[in-house]
């Protein structure tokens, strides 16, 4: 007996002592995911089967990028123009604080943090929508790293407006995991904007340095040892050779941060509130009481199965079973550029590895049930159809007139509670009331 | 009364030598070998746990939505053979009193024998159960994920599920075809009008129509074509009313085309005769070739001609496109038509005739299949145990000494004959 | 050390019911951990209840703890130089059942009229002459995670195509009997306002009915207190109780916005649903 | 220590001669009642810290939200800055509850009490059916093997609750069908068990012993027994729809279609309260099966320290009956809110109501008891001090429960949390503690030390009530339970400081756990040898030799009186043990062996 206690003991010393010890120390500082899935396509398309790009490219970006950007903790951002940055009007560093960083606990109104405490569970640290929750949603957390959109008041491939994104955090989208931040204050609100624009700025940027690889020939994005005063072997370097060297790098900086960001990404999220659809003047007929307003429903049923060709993908019951093939642009980014089918799960394992969610086909909306992503306000249907929804297969059209939309508008609203051909009280099934 | 002393002497494999000299003597609360207590409070956790099946039954299908309970026909529940299930178990329960009399009289062969038949009537059981299960399994009426072949209500999601499903079964014939293609064609053709004249109809028609009343009827009809559960004169009515509607429809639509035929006949006529003419203009035009070898300009003939070509094949065009819209129009109403000459006589409905398990609507099917297969599951797996404990006894010396192994075997066998015993009346009676 | 002992076992009623009493007057370090403020009128029953079964409660826990104290003082092994040999008395346990048996079965009957207002008796309104049930005033539409509440469009019903719903914001009028149909679309919720004093599980398939009557203006949270996933912590929702009138413009406000743009001075970028008030 | 293995050592012998084989014989598949138990408390004790460690953690992250949590937070999620997700704090709460409850409380309490003691007090050499026996802890070791691979499966685990309600329950992770299974097994095992104390207690009792000679742990067991065999397999019917729901997707707990994120997941036509209800007639009863155990072995060192009978000890052994006959039919007071019809309410809290009484007049005799008595304090005195202390809040906060008006507000509360921590912790764990000092001698042939027993109880019993009793006040104010962030809601912001004190009080309990554990490896080493009866206590097991042979007794132990004659008049001694003869053994009770 006493033989087997000392064994006991000792194994459970084995198993408990590095355990102990490893809770003891506390977690390192995070750091942002290096975004592998893009470069795996960017090998993908620019190298030939199996060669991969060194290591150190890898390397390189993460360095640029920490530079410009900082870490999770410590947020920067790389205002290329110095105070007349439009970058400025795009986001300001003080939100960006309120919002980065490890969640403080000491104080009770906790405004530092908010990120990590209310977002990156399923958006992950890095904006990456690979939080921790994020596998088990459907659908899954939007990666803002591509910059796109659903849900906003401006046109296709626009950016949306602050407004926009403050909506979609106030409201959260409904019939997703995304839910709704109302108690927030305005100033959370802003700050959690600001940050979602600066990490969808940043994986932007990074997507962007991973498709340039391609054009470096090895030579680094911004090489810091240029600002060094030693070189290699130690020596220092004359005035001369630091001020050419100064000159070089500031070119590539110039590159990178007034080309890439400044001019490519940068510019498009600098007003885009210039950009916004209008909604056109409703018909009459829109209102509830007016006599017409069955006919308009009529209308708008008849363009949904006709003209519009709302059918094809939403389905002639209307339950969003027309199609169930299709994914949206953050799968299609990689699964269809790489020239990787679905159906063979082996073929895309290495993107699964590298960090990509598993493909889902996209399911269009059942439209019988009341729920409506993008907000229920007439106004908000109206743009759904008018504009497309950014990154899917729902399209903008422009062939309808704006009496045509309206006229669908009024009937997907009406839709949900459209009779399906049963009386009332037989309708749920298994719906006992209780009172 | 033998006591524990009996036990206590036959020496445990695992016990080894004990530390003490004298055997313990005990005093007992009832008058019986703890293995016969054992049993019988095994017994009692078995009732609480059958307790908890049958409550689920019962909590279920009397909680079912108005009152819906598929009869035992709609389900295919055959009574007679439960009722022999009844008797084989019944049967079952006396022939291991006989084994365990025998055993007690230390007439060992008339022991196995008696065993061997208990075991043979409970491998009799099982083999009905199994044709049951086998012609539920091929009725479609299982639980089966992630949707049954069972829908409760005829409703959009059930023909939206149809529809996918069917598609499935299409793409797979289709692949299958290939491969055979003589066989498959039939089906095939099948399954394509299915498609187009049941499906696609009903879909159409109920996101299309306004009427309440309507709508109901096209889905419940829908329903009742791939699997009636009883007679529907409403539904037969609706059915008749529509194909006479659609047969003068088709009829209007037929005259319609007929006449465009004719029209369109006219125009290609009449565009032949036109160009036949300005060809011959044109060519006696391009007869008067001057020094220069210049045309004259075309005359008043041929351009009017030339203008009235042209409008006259805008005519045949439109008549042409109101042909083909009239096809399709006239296209669903055919085969809609053809679906209902091929599919409104069939008096045990599309799945079942075609045997092709599509989902079908059952209300309260899919409880009704939980439960049953729960419950009957769950008795079987019962009587299979039993049937494995008698294979471990039967090449043993059934003698007076193993009486009490036997009593026990029988407790439980008459404990699972007397679970049956409430389950037949519930499950195929009321 | 026999001392000692008794003393810890002292305490434990004395700071027991020390630091209830602390709590329920809201002194430091207990500041606003006991019930809320009540805003309701059937809360006011609730509240009464709990304080009446707090003090019976208070009343037995110190008494057993008084017995218990004095016994480790009195009977230690050091004073008593041996126990009194009995093990049973009729008499006394006859008391100590049946006056525990008399203040449980008033405990159970003095409650059941609260019950049955919180949570059987629907209010009702009068319709031609005769009290017909209340029907619902909006419909909470409970969901992972959040909460819908759809209230009824101009044709005052629910589930109807004119209904306008809100996520995580519910406003009701005060001084009113209010109704709410509840439902789910996936899993079990719990819709619980603590400042009301009202809480329902709200299960898949079924339709629950939740009333109650609150007496003054406020603005509180709603919480869902059955697990619901991952995100349970998350089901917060704002409730504002405004006086009817405010109410009444409100929901004209509401039915502005669900009307679109009529002409273009009426238009407005982007739904500002979302803007606080 | 020494003693047993070499009584077990002389035992084994002869039969292999290979040591390993030897080894496995004795001390792994055994079917020595003894051993059994021994290795049903060491199972329980290492799942107790692992569940320990788990509500740690759960306290971390109401005192600290979101920030680096120690141990998890390195080791898994390093990349967020030690941040957990909110799906891993609900695998901590699930399997905290699940591991407290299946595999600590009840295995520690009937099986590794119920096995050990059960033979031993009604003078058996063995349980009825000790091969069964073997299988009833070996049918453990699936469940542990479940319950340790649902941590390994997507998601970190289990996150239902232990409670598991569908649908949430069908529509979580896969590691939810390997917690399903484990129940299923644990219930296996505890039916087996049961079936074997029943048959044991009614069956296999020395001679003269009565049934209303056995000692309160005898019949607390007893009606344990019962209660697990007949309330378990219907929790097991359960679990079986609830994994063929998730499996089959039969839908007997989801209604029509349950669309989570717009994804079809379960068709059915089922119940989701039809659960709630078959999970409760199970575990209502369950919190009986994890308190009446305890209760009686309280009973038991309680008498024997004030060295005066029990008080009532009739009234007792009918209040254990009464509390288990209602307990069957208490369930729906775990349901008043849930959409359960509503004037059902009202018979369950009568019947509620009524399920007080017993527990009173069980409370009030303890008392009985102690008054008038010889007190010594020693350390499992304390803690059955402490039991009944502790149990007293436990109950009377379950009365203010018992009302549904009032339950409206604390359900799902901390109030709940609190109530059920003071019975299962204050309480249940405490007698167990109690029961290993009082029972240690005699499993080990040596006693535990009392300095550091006392320092352990005092220590455990101040931060117990500094843990669980704030929990009150926090249940009032509103403060769900299983929120990994309360603070959120603006209302419960100031309510965090009060959650820091609860953190810190449960950290001190946990530390002083350790107390214990040194205690208990130490004394197998290092404590005082103890004779046949060092507490001078009356019950069978003391006649027997510490720790007892295989076989239990050395002699054929008669019964000449019931447990409890302590101080009696007619005797110098103060304890009077129940097989020693003053007279010759009544005939008619003992059957002569060899009729």
């Amino acid at each position: 007996m006493r033989h087997v206690l000392l064994q006991t003991s000792r194994l459970l010393a084995v198993i408990l002592i590095p355990a102990i010890l490893a809770g003891c120390h506390s977690s390192p500082e995070p750091q942002f995911r290096f975004n592998r899935v893009a470069l795996l396509k960017q090998e993908k398309t620019d190298l030939s089967e199996g060669e991969t790009y060194p290591a150190d490219y890898q390397q390189e970006i993460g360095n640029v990028l920490t530079a410009l950007y900082g870490t999770p903790d410590q947020p920067r951002f790389p205002f290329p123009l110095g105070a007349e940055d439009p970058g400025h009007e795009v986001l300001s560093l003080e939100n960006l604080e309120r919002a980065a960083g490890p969640v403080r606990t000491d104080k009770l109104g906790r405004t530092a943090g908010l990120y990590r405490e209310l977002c990156s569970h399923c958006h992950g640290i890095t904006g990456d929508g690979f939080g921790g929750t994020a596998p088990s949603l459907s659908p899954y957390p939007r990666d803002f790293r591509l910059g796109k959109f659903k849900f906003k008041s401006t046109p296709l491939r626009r950016m949306p407006t602050d407004e926009d994104l403050d909506r979609i955090i106030r409201n959260g989208i409904p019939g997703t995991a995304m839910p709704s931040f109302r108690t927030l204050t305005d100033e959370e609100v802003d700050a959690l904007v600001d940050y979602v624009k600066y990490l969808t700025i940043r994986g932007q940027h990074e997507r962007r340095l991973i498709a340039e690889l391609g054009n470096l020939d090895g030579e680094p994005f911004m090489n810091f040892d240029l600002l060094q005063e030693n070189d290699p072997q130690g020596q220092q370097v004359d005035e001369e050779t630091q001020a050419e060297n100064l000159e070089e790098f500031q070119a590539q900086m110039y590159m990178v941060v007034g080309e890439y960001l400044g001019e490519d990404i940068l510019s498009r999220w600098v007003e885009p509130e210039d950009e916004i659809s209008s909604v056109e003047m409703a018909p009459a007929a829109f209102r509830l009481d007016h006599p017409a307003h069955s006919n308009l429903i009529l209308q708008g049923k008849s363009l949904f199965y006709g003209k519009a060709n709302c059918v094809q993908c939403h389905g002639e019951t209307g339950l969003g079973d027309g199609q169930t093939t299709n994914f949206d642009d953050w799968t299609n980014d990689w699964l269809k550029t790489a020239g990787v089918s679905y159906d063979d799960p082996a073929s895309y394992n290495d993107f699964l590895q590298a960090g990509a969610l598993y493909p889902r086909p996209i399911i269009p909306r059942n439209l019988r049930i009341p729920v409506f992503r993008g907000g229920n306000l007439p106004s908000d249907v109206y743009r759904r159809i008018a504009n497309g929804i950014e990154g899917t297969p729902m399209p903008s059209s422009p062939t309808l007139s704006n009496e045509e939309i309206w006229a669908l508008v009024c009937y997907v609203k009406s839709l949900p509670y459209e009779n399906e051909g049963l009386p009332r009280d037989e309708l749920p099934v298994n719906e006992r009331v209780v009172d | 009364m033998d006591t524990m002393a009996n036990s206590r002497t036959k020496p445990e494999p695992d016990h080894g030598s004990h530390g003490h000299a004298v055997p313990l003597v005990y005093q007992r609360a009832l008058p019986m070998s703890p293995g016969k207590v054992a049993i019988w409070l095994f017994l009692s956790t078995e009732i609480m746990f059958f307790t908890a099946l049958i409550g689920t039954y019962i909590v279920l299908r009397f909680g079912a939505p108005g009152g819906t309970w598929p009869t035992p026909a709609q389900v295919g529940v055959v009574e007679w053979l439960g009722a022999l299930n009844t008797f084989v178990l019944i049967c079952s329960s006396m022939t291991i009193v006989f084994a365990y009399e025998a055993a007690k009289s230390d007439r060992v062969r008339s022991a196995r024998s008696w065993l061997l038949a208990t075991m043979l009537l409970g491998l009799v059981f099982l083999g009905i159960k199994g044709v049951e299960y086998k012609s539920k399994y091929s009725h479609g009426i299982y639980p089966r994920f992630p949707r049954s072949l069972m829908h409760d209500r005829a409703d959009l999601y059930f023909v939206s599920n149809f529809s996918s499903q069917l598609k499935q079964r299409i793409a797979d014939e289709e692949a299958f075809s290939n491969q055979s293609p003589k066989q498959a064609v039939a089906t095939l053709e099948r399954l394509y009008l299915i498609q187009t004249g049941l499906v696609n109809w009903t879909e159409k028609k109920v996101g299309m129509s306004d009427d309440p009343q309507m709508k109901r009827l096209a889905l419940e009809s829908f329903a009742h074509q791939i699997h009636p559960l009883s007679k529907r004169p409403d539904i037969d009515k609706y059915l008749a009313d529509e194909q006479t509607e659609l047969m003068q429809e088709q009829q209007q639509l037929v005259t319609q085309q007929e006449q465009l035929e004719s029209d369109l006949a006219t125009a290609q006529q009449q565009l032949a005769t036109l160009s036949d003419e300005i060809a011959q203009l044109e060519s006696d035009r391009k007869s008067l070739v001057d020094d220069d070898g210049n045309f004259p300009e075309p005359g008043e003939p041929e351009q009017q001609r030339k203008a009235q070509l042209e409008s006259t094949e805008q005519k045949a065009k439109s008549i042409t496109e109101s042909i083909s819209s009239l096809n399709q129009q006239l296209n669903p109403i055919q085969r809609r038509l053809e679906a209902h000459s091929a599919f409104n006589q069939l008096e045990k409905g599309i799945n079942e005739h075609f045997h092709l398990k599509l989902p079908m609507v059952i209300p309260s099917g899919n409880t009704w299949a939980n439960t049953y297969f729960l419950i009957t599951g769950f008795h079987a797996l019962h009587v299979v145990i039993g049937i494995i404990v008698f294979l471990l006894l039967l090449p043993l010396e059934l003698n007076r000494r193993r009486a009490k192994v036997m009593e026990n075997v029988g407790l439980y066998w008459h404990f699972v004959d007397i679970v049956w015993i409430f389950l037949f009346p519930m499950i195929y009676l009321f | 050390m026999n001392r000692f002992w008794s003393i810890l076992f002292f305490l434990v009623p004395l700071l027991g019911t020390g630091t209830f009493l602390m709590a329920a007057w809201g002194m430091a370090p207990f500041q606003g951990a006991w019930l809320p403020e009540n805003y309701s009128v059937a809360g006011k029953t609730i509240d009464h209840l709990f304080y009446l079964l707090c003090w019976i409660s208070a009343l037995i826990f110190i008494g057993t703890g008084i017995v218990i104290g004095w016994v480790l003082w009195r009977y230690d092994h050091r004073r008593q130089q041996r126990a009194h040999y009995f093990s049973h008395n009729f008499k006394l346990e006859m008391v100590w059942t049946i006056i525990p048996a008399i203040i449980l079965v008033f405990i159970a009957f003095y409650q059941m009229n609260a019950w049955a207002e919180t949570k059987m008796i629907r209010p009702t309104i009068m319709q031609n002459g005769q009290a017909v049930t209340k029907p619902p005033m909006v419909l909470v539409m409970a969901k992972r995670f959040g909460w819908e509440f759809h209230y009824a469009g101009p044709d005052g019903l629910i589930e109807t195509a004119d209904d306008d719903y809100i996520e995580n914001e519910l406003v009701l009028p005060i001084d009113t009997d209010i109704v709410l149909q509840l439902e789910t679309r996936d899993v079990i919720h719990s819709f619980f306002v603590p400042q009301l004093r009202v809480k329902q599980d709200i299960v898949p398939g079924m339709k629950q009915f939740m009333w109650f009557r609150a007496t003054s203006t406020a603005e509180m949270e709603i919480a869902c207190t059955e697990l619901c996933g991952w995100g349970h912590y998350t089901m917060q929702g704002r409730l504002r109780l405004v006086t009817p009138t405010d109410y009444q413009a409100w929901l004209a406000e509401r039915r502005q916005r669900q009307t679109p743009p009529m002409n273009p001075e009426q238009e407005e970028t982007g739904t500002d649903q979302a803007k606080p008030e | 220590m020494s003693d047993m293995s070499t009584q077990l050592e002389t035992a084994s012998k002869g039969r292999s001669g290979n040591p390993i084989l030897r080894f496995l014989g004795s001390y792994v598949f055994s079917t020595d009642h003894k051993i059994i138990g021994l290795q049903f408390l060491f199972s329980s004790l290492i799942w107790f810290a692992i569940g320990g460690m788990l509500a740690l953690a759960i306290r971390w992250q109401l005192a600290f939200p979101w920030s680096d949590m120690p141990i998890f937070g390195p080791t898994l999620f390093a990349s967020e800055g030690g941040q957990i997700p909110g799906v891993f704090y609900n695998m901590l709460f699930t399997m905290h509850a699940t591991i407290m409850i299946f595999f600590v409380i009840i295995p520690i309490l009937s099986g590794a009490f119920g096995n050990y003691l059960i033979p031993l007090m009604i003078g058996a050499e063995d349980m009825a059916f000790p091969r069964l026996n073997m299988f009833s802890y070996w049918f453990m070791w699936p469940a542990f093997a479940c319950m340790i691979g649902s941590f390994f499966m997507p998601g970190f685990g289990p996150t239902a609750g232990w409670t598991s309600y569908p649908t949430l329950s069908l529509i979580t992770g896969d590691a939810q069908n390997l917690w399903i299974l484990g129940l299923i097994f644990v219930g296996i095992s505890s039916m087996i068990g049961s079936i074997n104390y029943m048959t044991t207690i009614l069956q296999m009792r020395a001679p003269g012993m009565r049934m209303f000679r056995m000692p309160m742990t005898v019949w607390a067991l007893f009606i344990t027994a019962i209660l697990q065999a007949f309330a378990l397999p219907v929790l097991t019917a359960a679990l079986f729809m609830q994994l063929s729901d998730r499996i089959l997707a039969t839908g007997f707990f989801a209604p029509e279609a349950i669309l989570v994120n717009d994804t079809t997941s379960i068709s059915g036509g089922g119940e989701p309260l039809l659960w709630q209800h078959l999970f409760w007639f199970y575990s209502h009863p369950a919190v009986y099966i994890m308190i009446l155990p305890a209760m009686g072995m309280v009973s038991d060192m309680l008498s024997c320290f004030a060295r005066k009978p029990l008080f009532g000890y009739r009234p007792m052994v009918y209040s254990l009956t009464a509390i288990a006959g209602l307990g069957f039919v208490v369930w729906g007071h775990h349901m008043f809110v849930s959409g359960m019809n509503r004037i059902l309410a009202i018979s369950f809290m009568v019947s509620t109501m009524l399920i007080a009484l017993p527990s009173g007049i069980k409370v009030f005799n303890w008392l009985g008891t102690l008054w008038g008595g010889r007190l010594y304090l020693t350390t499992p005195m304390l803690f059955s001090i402490g039991f009944v202390s502790m149990f007293i809040i436990g109950g009377l906060s379950g009365i203010v429960m018992a009302a549904p008006p009032v339950d409206i507000q604390i359900h799902d509360t901390y109030f709940i949390v609190a109530h059920f921590h003071y019975v299962l912790f204050g309480a249940s764990v405490l007698g167990v503690m109690g029961a290993i000092y009082f029972w240690y001698p005699k499993m080990f042939g040596r006693m535990m030390n009392e300095t550091m027993g006392k320092i352990h109880f005092v220590l455990t019993f101040i931060f117990l009530n500094g843990t669980f009793f704030p929990m009150h006040f926090l249940g009032a104010r509103g403060f769900p339970r299983r929120y990994a962030d309360p603070y959120r809601f603006e209302e419960f912001q100031d309510l965090l400081p009060l959650n820091q004190f609860i953190t810190l009080c449960a950290f001190l309990m946990g530390a002083a756990q350790l107390i214990f554990l040194v205690n208990f490896f130490g004394s197998l080493f290092w404590g005082r040898k103890a004779g046949r009866n060092p507490w001078n206590a009356n019950s069978l097991e003391w006649s027997a030799p510490s720790p007892p042979p295989h076989g239990n007794f050395d002699f054929q132990p008669y019964v000449y009186r019931g447990p409890y004659e302590y101080s009696h008049p007619g005797r110098e001694d103060d304890h009077w043990p129940q097989v020693e003869s003053a007279e010759a053994p009544d005939s008619q009770e003992i059957p002569s062996p060899t009729a």
